[in-house]
C-alpha cells in the first residue's frame, strides 16, 4: 500500500508543481513523465496485488468525516480498475506530452501564443488521474464520493482548458450538470444504504445490506447515477459533446478511463454492498445495457466528428459492459456461480479492452486533429499515405473494437456470447426469452460497430483527401506514436493471450461471485480459452493468428511464385470522372455512407429525413444533401426538462419585481397562515 | 430565590466585544480614510485573536452574556471574516475613492459603521439575555441599512427602504416573540432578568407553558426568519446585497445571515429542550426548501452578478434551515458545518466579486467575461469559490450537503428528492454563470486593487474543512446538534 | 490427434478444390433452367487461373492495405472454412474456434474488403462498402441468433460438437431448428451476394454491393477475391449441412471417411441446385428492401430462440 | 381593587384595539395621525394604569416616553412632513376599505383564538392584554399591506410597536430593558424614516412608494 500512497501523493505534488511551475518550458515534460511514472508505479503495484493474491489491503485516514475518517481499501477488483486507470494513464501521458508539444510548436509557428489560446491542462491532468484512483480504493461513502466528485471537476476543468472553441461551453456545462446529477443520485443511493446511522464505512454496509424495497430503490439509484457517468442511454447525452471537447489525451482518459470507474462503482455497490442479488436486477441492467448499445453505435454511426463518434462509440461499448454485467448478476441471484464468474470475467475482460482501444482511437483522432487541425470526418481521407503507422496502429484500433479475430474485441465478445448461451440454466421465463433478445441486441450492436468503424476508417485514412489540411498532413511525432503503439500491442496480445489477463483479473472475479471462470475446468491448458459451462466450447486467438499469418505467407509465396508478380499503375475508373477532381467530391462522404444505415434504422429511432436540393437543369450550382435528425433522448428527456426549469423560472422571475406592499402582504400572509395552523393543530 | 449569576466573564470576552465597540466611535472622528481602513483592520486582527483566545476559556454564563458550544466558533468565525472583509474592504475603498463614487466624509461614517456591525453581531451572538439579542440584531439591521445606501443611488436608496421595511416589520415581530417567551417563563421562573436569561431558560424549559412558547417560536421565526432571508420573507435580501458597497455584501452574507439564523436555532432548542412544544422542524424545513427551490429558480434569470450570489445565499439558508428542519445529530451537524461553511465560502466569493465588478466596471454578469484568462489569480478564486459554493469537493460545503443529503434521504425520501432536486437546479444555474464569468474571451484588462489574500485565506479554510476538522469543533458541533432535537 | 492434423490438412485441400466446383455447378444448373446450355462446371477453375496470370492494374492512389486485403480476406475465409466439419468432425482446428469464431472470421473478411473498396476514393467503392456493411449489420445477428438456438439446443457452439449431437438424433423435429434454418438461408443468400439481394452476374451500378468493392481489383487480387467468394459459398453450405444434415459424417470414434466425403459431395450438390432454383425463380429486390429481408431474417432466428423454450422447457 | 384594575386594563386595552380599527378606515392623512394620536394616549394610560396598579414605577417612564413621542412628537413631525412636502392628503388604499375591516376583524378573531386556548395558567389580565396586544400587531401589519402611502405606511409600522408596547406592560415584571429598547427603536426607527422621506422626496418627488417599485433592482 506505501508504493500506492506514495504514487498517490506524487500526482498531487505534479499538480502543484504543473500550477508553480507553469512558466517554465520544462514544466509539461516534468509532469507528465511524473504522471507516467506514477501512473506505472500504481500499474506495477495492482499486478502485484493481482499476482500475489494476498486479499485485501486497507487503511485508515484520520480525515473525512470525523468520527468515521477516510477508510481506504484494495481488494481484486479495485486492483484490478486500478490497473485499467494505470494503463490509461501512462499511454496517455506519454500522448499527451508528445500532443502538447506539438500543439504548442503549432501554435508557435502560425504566431498565436499557446497560453492564451487554452486553459491549463497540466494541474488537472494528474489530479484526474488521482481522483480516479481514489474512487477505487474508497471504502466508505464518503470518500467515495468525494473522489467521485473530485474526479467529475477535475475532468470538467480539463474539459473547460479548450474554453476559446465555441462548442466547448456547453459542452463542458452540460457535462459538469450530468456529472452532478449522477453524483447527487449516488448520494441518496448511499443514503438508503448507509441508513439514519450515519456510519459510512462500507465494511458497515456489508454487514448490515437494506431489505428488498430500499435495495430496489439503491439499484434504480445506483444505475441512474454510476449510469451517467458511464454514458447510459438515455442519460449519455453529455458523453458525445464533452468527451471530444477535452484535448485527445484527456479525451482518451474520460472515454476509455472514466467511463470504467463509472463500471467500478456498479459492480461494488451491485455485487458487493448490496449482499444477496435480486434476479431482476440484472434484467433491468441488461435492458439499460441492450439499449444502450444499440442506440450507442447507432448515434456513432450519425456522427461526422471523428472524436464524437468515439464517444458514441463509447456508449455502445458501455452497453455491451453492463449486459455482461448484468447476466453475471443475474446467474449469481440464481446461485449459478461458475456462469456468474464467466459473465464477470467478459465484463472485466471488455471493460480493460474497451480502454485500450477506445484510448488508442482516441490518441488516433489527436494524431488527425495534430496532423490536419480538423476532426470533420467530410475533411479527411487518404491519410493512410501520410501518416504510414497512424494508419497501421489506427487499424489495429478499429478491427479490435468492431471485435474481429485475433485481436481483444473478439474475446470479451466471445465470452459474453458464452455467458449468453448459458440462458437456459435461468430459471425465470422472462429472463430466458428476455436474454435471447439482449443477446440479438448484443450481436446487432457488434455488426453495426464494424459498419461505424469501416466508415471512421475508410473515410479518414483510406480514398482521396477531402481538404487541402488533409492532403498537406504529415505523420505525428515519436511519443505520440509510442503513446499509441502501446494499446495497440496490447490489443494484440489480450486478443492472442486472454487467458492470461483473465486469470490476472481472476481474483477480482471471485471476490464478487465467489467463483471463478475455470472453476468447472480441472486442467486448463494455458493459450486455450475454454471456460466452464458448455461442452467443447474453446477459442485459441494465438493459433488463430499463427494460421492466418501462415497461410497468409504462404499464399503471398505462392502467388508470387506460381502466378503473375507484375502491377502497373493507372488512374481509378470513376464513371467518367478521370479521377482528377481535386475536391474529390465524388468520393463517398461520411454521410453518405452512413446513409443505408440510416435508412434501415435512423429513421424510426432519429426520425432522420435526407433532403436532397437539386438545382433546376442548367444550373450549375452542386445539388446539395442534407441530412437531418433528431436525438430522442433529447427529443423526449431533456428539452422537456430544461423547457421546465425555463418555464418554472420565467414564471418565479416575477418574485424580483414586486412592490414593496407586496413583499409585506407575502410576510404578513406568511406569518397569518403560521398562525392559523398553530391554532389548529392545537385545537 | 435565583442564585446570583457572576457578572463578569474573567475572559477575553468583553474585549470581543468592547474593541469595536471603541473603535466604531473612534473611527467616526479619523478623517483619513486611508488611515482608518488601516486602523479597521487593526481593530478586526485586535478582536480576532481575542476571540480565538476564547477557545481555551470555560467561563460560566452571566446574566446577559454567554461562551458555550454554539456560539463560541460562531464568534471565532465572525471575528475572522470581519477581518478579512476588514483587508478586502481596505482595497476596495481605495478604488472606490479613485473612481471618485465614495467621498472621505462617507467613508468616515462607512467605518464607524463597519465597527458597529461587528459589535452588534459579536452582542448578539454572546448574549444571554433575549433583550439584549433582540437589541442587538436590531443594532445590525440599523447599521447594515445605513451601509447598503451609502453609495446614495437611487438604486441603493430603494433596496435600503426595502431592507429597513421588511426587517423592520420582521424585527418588530421578534421582538412580540421575545415577549412572550417572557410571558410563557415568568409564571414558572418568576418576574425579572432569570425568565430572559438563555442558560437559566434552557434549565428550566421543561416547566414552561408550551402553547405561549409556540406561539412566541412563530413570531420568532418569522422575525428573525426575515433577517435570515427565508422564502417567502427574503425580498429584500438580493436587492441589498446587490446595491451596497461590496464588503457590506460579504459580510451580510457571511454574517447577518448566520446570526439571526443562531437566533432562530436558540429558540428552537427552548422549544426542544421543553418536549411538550410542537416540533418546530416542519416549519423550518418547509420555509427551508421553498427558500431553496425559489432561489434555485431565481438563479436562472439573474443579471446582476451580486444579486446572483445573494439569491445563492438564500439557497444555502434553505438548505440550512432544511437541516435544523429535519434534525438529528446528523443533519444537525450538517447544519452547522453548513452554515460556517456557507460563511467563509460566500464572502471569499463576494471578494472575488468585488474585484471583478471594479475590473470590469459593471455589475452585469454579460458585462465580465473570461476572468481566468485576464486575471488568472482572480478568475481561478471565483471558480474555487464557486465550485466550493455549489457543494464539489474537496470543499467543506460538499461534507455538508453529504451528510444532510445521504442521512435525510434515509428518513424522509421524498423531501430527500425535494432537496436533491432544488440543489440540482440551482447547480444548473451555477455553473451556468461561472463558466461564463471565468472562461471564454476576456473582457477587462484592469489591474486589481488591493490583496487577494482574504479571498484565498477563506478558501484554504473551506478547503481544510472539506478534508479534515478539527476535534474540537467536531466536539462543539456535535453537543451542539444534541441540544437542537 | 495425427489423425486429426492430417484431416485438417486434407479439408483445407478439399475446400479449396471443391469451392470453384460448387459455384461452377450452381451456374451450370441456373443456366439449365433458363434454358441455356451453360459454362462446363470447370469454368471457374480457368477463370481463376486466368486471372492468376494476368498483370495486377492498380489505381494511383491505392494503397498497400488495398494489395493486402485480398491475401487477408482469402486467408480468414479459407480459416473460416477450415472450421467446418465437412466429412469428419475430428479436426485439429476445431477447438481453435466455434461457430462465433467462425462468424467473426468471416466478419474480419468483410471489414477488410469493405475498406478495401473504399481504399481507391472512388464512389462505386463506397456504394458497394456502405450496402455491404448495412447488409452485414442484420445478416451477422441473424446469423448469431440462429448460433443461439442451436446452442441452447446442444449446449454448445463448437461446430464439430454440434454435428455430433445432430448425428445423434436424439434432437428431432423442432419448430426452432426449422426458423433458424430458414433463417441461416436467407443469411447465407445475403452473404454470398446472391439473388434476391444483389447479383453475382451485374455490373449495374447502381444495384451492385459486392461487384462495386472489388471494381478496382484486377488479376491475381481479383482471382483471390473470386476464390474467397466461391470458398465462402462453399462454406455456408457446409454449415447448414453441418448443423442441419451432419448425416453421413465421420467422427473421431465412428463412420467412414469416404462415407462421409460422399456425402458431403452429395449435400453439395442439393445445395447448389436448391440455390440456383431459389435464383432463378425470384426477382432482385431494390437494395433498401434488403433491410426488410434481413430484418425478417433477424426475427426468425429470434423467433427460433424463443421458441426453443415453448416447444420444450431447455 | 383588582376587578377595577382589571377593568381599566381592559378598558385601556379595547381603546387601543378600537383605535387600530380606526385607522384602518381612515381615509385622510390627518385624521389618520390624530387617530394615531389618540391609540398613543390610550397606551400611554395602560402602561400608567399598570404601573399604579402593579405598582411597578418604571412602567410610569414608558407611559411618558409614549406620550411625548408617540402621542406629540411624532403626529406633529408627520403633519410638518406632509405640509412642508406637499403630500397628497388623502391616503389612496390598496384594498378596499370594506375588505380591510373583513380582514381585520378575522385577525382579531384569529388572535383570540390563538390566545385564550393557550394562557391557562396567566392571569386573566395577562391573556386578555395579550389577546388585545396580538390583535394590534397583526392590525397594524394589514394596515400597513393596504395603504400605499409612506407616510400612512410609517402609521402602521408604529401602530405595530404600540402594540408590541402593549403586550409588554401588560406582562408583570417585564425588565426595563425591553422598553428601552422599543424606544431606542422607535427613535431611531424614526430618525431613518425621516432621512428616508427626505432622500425619497430629493429622487421621486413624491412620496407614493408606488412611485420607487417601478424602479427595478435588476436593471437591464
Amino acid at each position: 500500500m506505501t508504493l500506492l500512497f506514495v504514487a498517490l501523493l506524487a500526482l498531487f505534488a505534479l499538480a502543484v508543481v504543473g500550477v508553480a511551475a507553469r512558466r517554465s518550458p520544462w514544466v509539461g515534460t516534468a509532469v507528465y513523465g511524473g504522471t507516467a511514472t506514477a501512473c506505472g508505479l500504481i500499474g506495477l503495484w495492482a499486478v502485484g496485488a493481482l499476482v500475489g493474491r494476498d486479499g485485501a489491503v486497507a487503511a485508515v485516514l484520520p480525515i473525512g468525516v470525523p468520527w468515521i475518517g477516510v477508510h481506504l481499501r484494495a481488494d481484486g477488483v479495485s486492483a484490478f480498475f486500478l490497473l485499467v486507470v494505470a494503463l490509461g494513464g501512462v499511454t496517455a501521458s506519454l500522448f499527451g506530452w508528445g500532443y502538447e508539444r506539438a500543439h504548442e510548436q503549432a501554435a508557435d509557428h502560425s504566431g498565436v501564443h499557446s497560453g492564451g489560446e487554452s486553459g491549463p491542462v497540466l494541474p488537472f491532468f494528474p489530479l484526474f488521474l488521482a481522483g480516479m484512483s481514489l474512487v477505487l480504493l474508497a471504502n466508505d461513502a464518503f470518500s467515495f464520493l468525494v473522489s467521485w466528485e473530485f474526479m467529475s471537476l477535475t475532468s470538467w476543468l480539463l474539459v473547460l482548458s479548450t474554453h476559446r472553441d465555441p462548442d466547448t461551453p456547453d459542452a463542458a456545462r452540460l457535462y459538469l450538470m450530468m456529472a452532478v446529477l449522477g453524483t447527487l443520485c449516488l448520494l441518496l443511493a448511499f443514503g438508503l444504504l448507509v441508513g439514519t446511522g450515519g456510519d459510512y464505512r462500507f465494511d458497515a454496509i456489508r454487514q448490515h445490506p437494506p431489505e428488498a424495497g430500499a435495495a430496489a430503490l439503491v439499484v434504480l439509484l445506483m444505475v441512474l447515477g454510476a449510469g451517467s457517468k458511464a454514458g447510459l442511454v438515455p442519460l449519455h447525452v453529455w458523453l458525445p459533446l464533452a468527451h471530444p471537447a477535452a484535448p485527445s489525451h484527456v479525451s482518451a482518459l474520460m472515454s476509455g478511463v472514466m467511463t470504467k470507474v463509472a463500471v467500478y462503482a456498479l459492480v461494488r455497490v451491485l455485487f458487493d454492498l448490496l449482499g444477496e442479488p435480486v434476479w431482476w436486477w440484472g434484467g433491468a441492467l441488461m435492458a439499460a445495457g441492450a439499449v444502450t448499445a444499440v442506440m450507442g453505435v447507432l448515434y456513432a454511426l450519425m456522427q461526422d466528428d471523428v472524436k464524437r463518434l468515439l464517444a458514441c462509440s463509447t456508449i455502445e461499448n458501455i452497453g455491451v459492459i453492463l449486459i455482461a454485467l448484468g447476466l453475471a448478476l443475474v446467474f449469481k441471484a440464481s446461485h449459478t456461480p461458475v456462469i456468474a464468474a464467466l459473465a464477470l470475467s467478459a465484463a472485466l475482460l471488455h471493460v480493460v479492452n474497451h480502454s485500450l482501444f477506445k484510448s488508442l482511437l482516441f490518441f488516433v483522432a489527436g494524431a488527425i486533429l495534430t496532423a490536419t487541425g480538423t476532426r470533420d470526418l467530410n475533411r479527411l481521407g487518404g491519410l493512410i499515405h501520410r501518416m504510414p503507422t497512424t494508419a497501421v496502429l489506427a487499424l489495429i484500433g478499429a478491427a479490435a473494437i468492431s471485435a474481429l479475430p485475433p485481436l481483444n474485441g473478439f474475446v470479451g465478445e466471445w465470452l459474453l456470447f458464452q455467458a449468453i448461451l448459458n440462458a437456459p440454466a435461468l430459471p425465470e421465463w422472462s429472463l430466458k426469452i428476455g436474454i435471447a433478445v439482449v443477446g440479438a441486441a448484443v450481436a446487432l450492436a457488434a455488426a453495426l460497430a464494424a459498419a461505424c468503424f469501416v466508415r471512421l476508417y475508410g473515410i479518414a485514412f483510406l480514398g482521396r483527401p477531402r481538404s487541402a489540411e488533409a492532403g498537406r498532413a504529415g505523420e505525428v511525432g515519436r511519443a505520440m506514436l509510442a503513446g499509441m503503439a502501446i494499446p495497440a500491442a496490447l490489443c494484440v496480445a489480450l486478443g492472442v493471450l486472454p487467458t492470461f489477463v483473465i486469470r490476472l483479473f481472476e481474483p477480482a472475479v471471485r471476490a464478487m461471485v465467489q467463483a471463478g471462470p475455470f472453476d468447472d475446468r480441472s486442467y486448463q491448458p494455458w493459450i486455450w480459452l475454454a471456460p466452464t459451462s458448455a461442452i467443447g466450447n474453446s477459442y485459441n486467438g494465438l493459433i488463430l493468428l499463427g494460421m492466418i499469418a501462415a497461410l497468409s505467407v504462404a499464399l503471398v509465396l505462392a502467388i508470387h511464385r506460381w502466378a503473375s508478380d507484375r502491377v502497373r499503375r493507372s488512374i481509378a475508373w470513376g464513371c467518367g470522372h478521370d479521377g482528377d477532381d481535386p475536391a474529390a467530391l465524388s468520393q463517398y462522404s461520411a454521410s453518405s455512407f452512413a446513409q443505408p444505415i440510416r435508412r434501415a434504422f435512423g429513421g424510426t429511432v432519429f426520425n432522420a429525413r435526407d433532403r436532397v436540393e437539386m438545382p433546376e437543369p442548367g444550373d450549375t450550382r452542386p445539388a446539395r444533401l442534407t441530412v437531418c435528425w433528431t436525438d430522442p433522448a433529447w427529443a423526449f428527456l431533456f428539452t422537456p426538462v430544461r423547457r421546465a426549469v425555463n418555464w418554472l423560472a420565467d414564471h418565479a422571475d416575477a418574485l424580483q419585481f414586486l412592490t414593496i406592499r407586496s413583499y409585506l402582504t407575502l410576510m404578513f400572509a406568511a406569518l397569518v397562515v403560521v398562525l392559523t395552523l398553530v391554532a389548529v393543530v392545537r385545537s | 430565590m435565583t442564585p446570583a449569576l457572576p457578572t463578569m466573564l474573567p475572559t477575553m470576552l468583553p474585549i470581543v466585544l468592547i474593541a469595536p465597540l471603541v473603535m466604531a466611535a473612534l473611527l467616526a472622528l479619523v478623517p483619513n480614510w486611508r488611515l482608518a481602513s488601516w486602523l479597521n483592520v487593526g481593530a478586526c486582527a485586535v478582536t480576532f485573536a481575542a476571540s480565538l483566545a476564547l477557545f481555551t476559556a470555560k467561563p460560566a454564563a452571566t446574566a446577559m452574556l454567554v461562551l458555550d458550544a454554539f456560539n463560541v466558533a460562531l464568534i471565532a468565525l465572525t471575528a475572522f471574516v470581519g477581518l478579512t472583509t476588514a483587508i478586502f474592504s481596505a482595497g476596495y475603498i481605495g478604488h472606490e475613492v479613485a473612481s471618485g463614487t465614495l467621498n472621505p466624509l462617507r467613508l468616515r461614517f462607512y467605518h464607524a459603521m463597519f465597527q458597529a456591525f461587528l459589535f452588534t453581531l459579536l452582542l448578539a451572538l454572546s448574549a444571554n439575555n433575549l433583550g439584549v439579542l433582540w437589541v442587538a440584531i436590531e443594532g445590525a439591521t440599523l447599521t447594515t441599512v445605513l451601509m447598503v445606501s451609502l453609495y446614495r443611488t437611487a438604486a441603493s436608496i430603494e433596496a435600503a427602504w426595502k431592507y429597513f421595511i421588511l426587517c423592520g416589520v420582521g424585527i418588530a415581530l421578534a421582538l412580540f416573540g421575545t415577549i412572550l417567551i417572557y410571558l410563557a417563563a415568568q409564571p414558572v421562573m418568576g418576574p425579572g432578568l432569570a425568565a430572559m436569561t438563555w442558560t437559566r431558560l434552557l434549565a428550566d424549559a421543561a416547566r414552561i407553558e408550551p402553547n405561549i412558547l409556540n406561539l412566541a417560536f412563530v413570531f420568532l421565526l418569522i422575525g428573525y426568519g426575515t433577517k435570515v432571508g427565508l422564502a417567502p420573507l427574503h425580498a429584500w435580501l438580493p436587492d441589498a446585497h446587490a446595491e451596497g458597497p461590496t464588503p457590506i455584501s460579504a459580510v451580510l452574507s457571511g454574517l447577518l445571515l448566520n446570526v439571526a439564523l443562531y437566533a432562530v436555532l436558540r429558540f428552537k432548542m427552548l422549544l426542544a429542550a421543553n418536549g411538550a412544544a410542537l416540533a418546530p422542524g416542519p416549519l423550518l424545513m418547509v420555509m427551508g426548501l421553498s427558500s431553496l427551490l425559489l432561489a434555485a429558480l431565481m438563479l436562472y434569470r439573474r443579471r446582476d452578478i451580486k444579486r446572483f450570489f445573494a439569491y445563492s445565499s438564500i439557497e444555502h439558508m434553505g438548505i440550512i434551515a432544511f437541516a435544523f428542519g429535519i434534525g438529528g445529530p446528523l443533519a444537525n451537524f450538517a447544519g452547522l458545518l453548513h452554515m460556517a461553511m456557507h460563511s467563509l465560502t460566500k464572502s471569499a466569493i463576494f471578494f472575488a466579486v468585488g474585484h471583478a465588478v471594479q475590473i470590469g466596471g459593471t455589475q452585469r454578469i454579460d458585462g465580465i467575461r473570461g476572468l481566468t484568462v485576464s486575471h488568472p489569480a482572480l478568475g481561478w478564486g471565483l471558480l474555487a469559490g464557486v465550485v466550493a459554493i455549489a457543494g464539489l469537493p474537496p470543499f467543506g460545503v460538499f461534507m455538508s450537503e453529504f451528510l444532510l443529503i445521504t442521512s435525510t434521504f434515509a428518513r424522509q425520501p421524498w423531501l430527500g428528492l425535494l432537496l436533491v432536486l432544488g440543489i440540482a437546479v440551482a447547480f444548473g444555474a451555477l455553473v451556468l454563470r461561472v463558466q461564463r464569468l471565468c472562461f471564454g474571451a476576456p473582457t477587462g484588462g484592469a489591474p486589481i486593487h488591493g490583496t487577494l489574500l482574504p479571498l484565498y485565506a477563506h478558501l484554504a479554510v473551506v478547503l481544510v474543512a472539506g478534508v479534515w476538522l478539527p476535534a474540537p469543533l467536531v466536539a462543539w458541533f456535535q453537543a451542539v446538534a444534541a441540544l437542537l432535537g | 490427434m495425427i489423425a486429426a492434423v492430417i484431416h485438417q490438412v486434407l479439408h483445407m485441400a478439399l475446400v479449396l478444390a471443391l469451392a470453384p466446383l460448387l459455384t461452377g455447378w450452381v451456374r451450370l444448373v441456373k443456366s439449365r433452367l433458363v434454358g441455356r446450355r451453360g459454362a462446363s462446371v470447370l469454368q471457374p477453375y480457368r477463370d481463376l487461373a486466368r486471372l492468376l496470370r494476368k498483370e495486377v492494374v492498380l489505381a494511383d492512389n491505392a494503397s498497400w492495405l488495398f494489395r493486402s486485403v485480398p491475401y487477408v480476406m482469402f486467408t480468414a475465409i479459407w480459416l473460416a472454412a477450415g472450421l467446418v466439419p465437412v466429412f469428419t468432425t475430428d479436426l485439429a482446428l476445431a477447438p481453435t474456434g466455434d461457430l462465433i469464431a467462425l462468424i467473426a472470421l468471416l466478419g474480419t473478411a468483410r471489414f477488410f474488403l469493405a475498406l478495401a473498396g473504399m481504399d481507391t476514393g472512388t464512389s462505386f467503392g463506397g456504394i458497394g462498402s456502405s450496402r455491404e456493411m448495412m447488409i452485414a449489420a442484420l445478416a451477422e445477428p441473424a446469423m448469431l441468433m440462429v448460433v443461439f438456438s442451436v446452442a441452447v439446443l446442444v449446449r454448445t457452439t463448437s461446430l464439430a460438437e454440434i454435428a455430433v449431437y445432430m448425428m445423434g438424433g436424439t434432437v428431432g423435429l423442432r419448430v426452432s431448428l426449422a426458423l433458424a434454418l430458414i433463417a441461416l438461408v436467407m443469411v447465407a443468400i445475403a452473404e454470398n451476394a446472391r439473388i434476391p439481394i444483389d447479383n453475382p452476374a451485374t455490373h449495374l451500378e447502381l444495384t451492385m454491393v459486392h461487384e462495386a468493392m472489388v471494381l478496382e481489383y484486377s488479376g491475381r487480387h481479383l482471382a483471390l477475391i473470386e476464390g474467397a467468394a466461391m470458398l465462402k459459398l462453399l462454406l455456408y453450405a457446409a454449415v447448414i449441412a453441418c448443423v442441419f444434415a451432419p448425416w453421413g459424417m465421420a467422427t473421431p470414434t465412428q463412420g467412414s471417411l469416404w462415407i462421409g466425403l460422399l456425402s458431403f459431395l452429395a449435400k453439395l450438390a442439393a445445395a447448389g441446385a436448391a440455390l440456383a432454383l431459389f435464383e432463378t425463380s425470384i426477382a432482385k429486390m431494390r437494395v433498401f428492401r434488403v433491410g426488410e429481408f434481413l430484418g425478417g431474417a433477424l426475427l426468425l432466428s429470434l423467433l427460433g430462440a424463443i421458441f426453443l423454450y415453448v416447444s420444450r422447457g431447455v | 381593587m383588582i376587578d377595577i384594575g382589571y377593568d381599566a386594563a381592559h378598558l385601556l386595552g379595547a381603546l387601543v384595539l378600537m383605535t387600530s380599527f380606526a385607522l384602518l378606515y381612515q381615509r385622510r392623512l390627518f385624521s389618520l395621525l390624530n387617530v394615531f394620536t389618540i391609540q398613543a394616549l390610550a397606551l400611554s394610560g395602560a402602561a400608567a394604569w399598570q404601573a399604579y396598579a402593579h405598582d411597578e414605577p418604571h412602567l410610569y417612564i414608558t407611559a411618558l416616553l409614549t406620550l411625548t413621542l408617540k402621542a406629540i412628537a411624532i403626529p406633529v413631525a408627520l403633519h410638518r412632513i406632509i405640509q412642508r412636502l406637499h403630500i397628497e392628503r388623502t391616503v389612496e388604499p390598496a384594498l378596499g376599505i370594506g375588505l380591510t375591516m373583513v380582514a381585520g376583524v378575522s385577525l382579531v378573531t384569529l388572535s383570540i383564538l390563538l390566545v385564550l386556548p393557550v394562557t391557562e395558567n396567566a392571569t386573566a389580565l395577562t391573556r386578555e392584554d395579550l389577546a388585545l396586544s396580538l390583535s394590534v400587531v397583526l392590525l397594524g401589519l394589514l394596515m400597513m399591506i393596504s395603504r400605499r402611502n409612506a407616510v400612512s405606511q410609517v402609521v402602521g409600522f408604529m401602530s405595530i410597536e404600540n402594540g408590541l408596547i402593549l403586550a409588554a406592560v401588560g406582562v408583570a415584571g417585564m425588565p426595563l430593558v425591553v422598553e428601552m429598547s422599543i424606544a431606542f427603536s422607535v427613535m431611531v426607527a424614526f430618525i431613518i424614516f425621516g432621512i428616508f422621506l427626505f432622500q425619497i422626496r430629493e429622487r421621486f418627488e413624491t412620496l407614493d412608494v408606488r412611485k420607487i417599485e417601478s424602479f427595478r433592482g435588476e436593471s437591464d
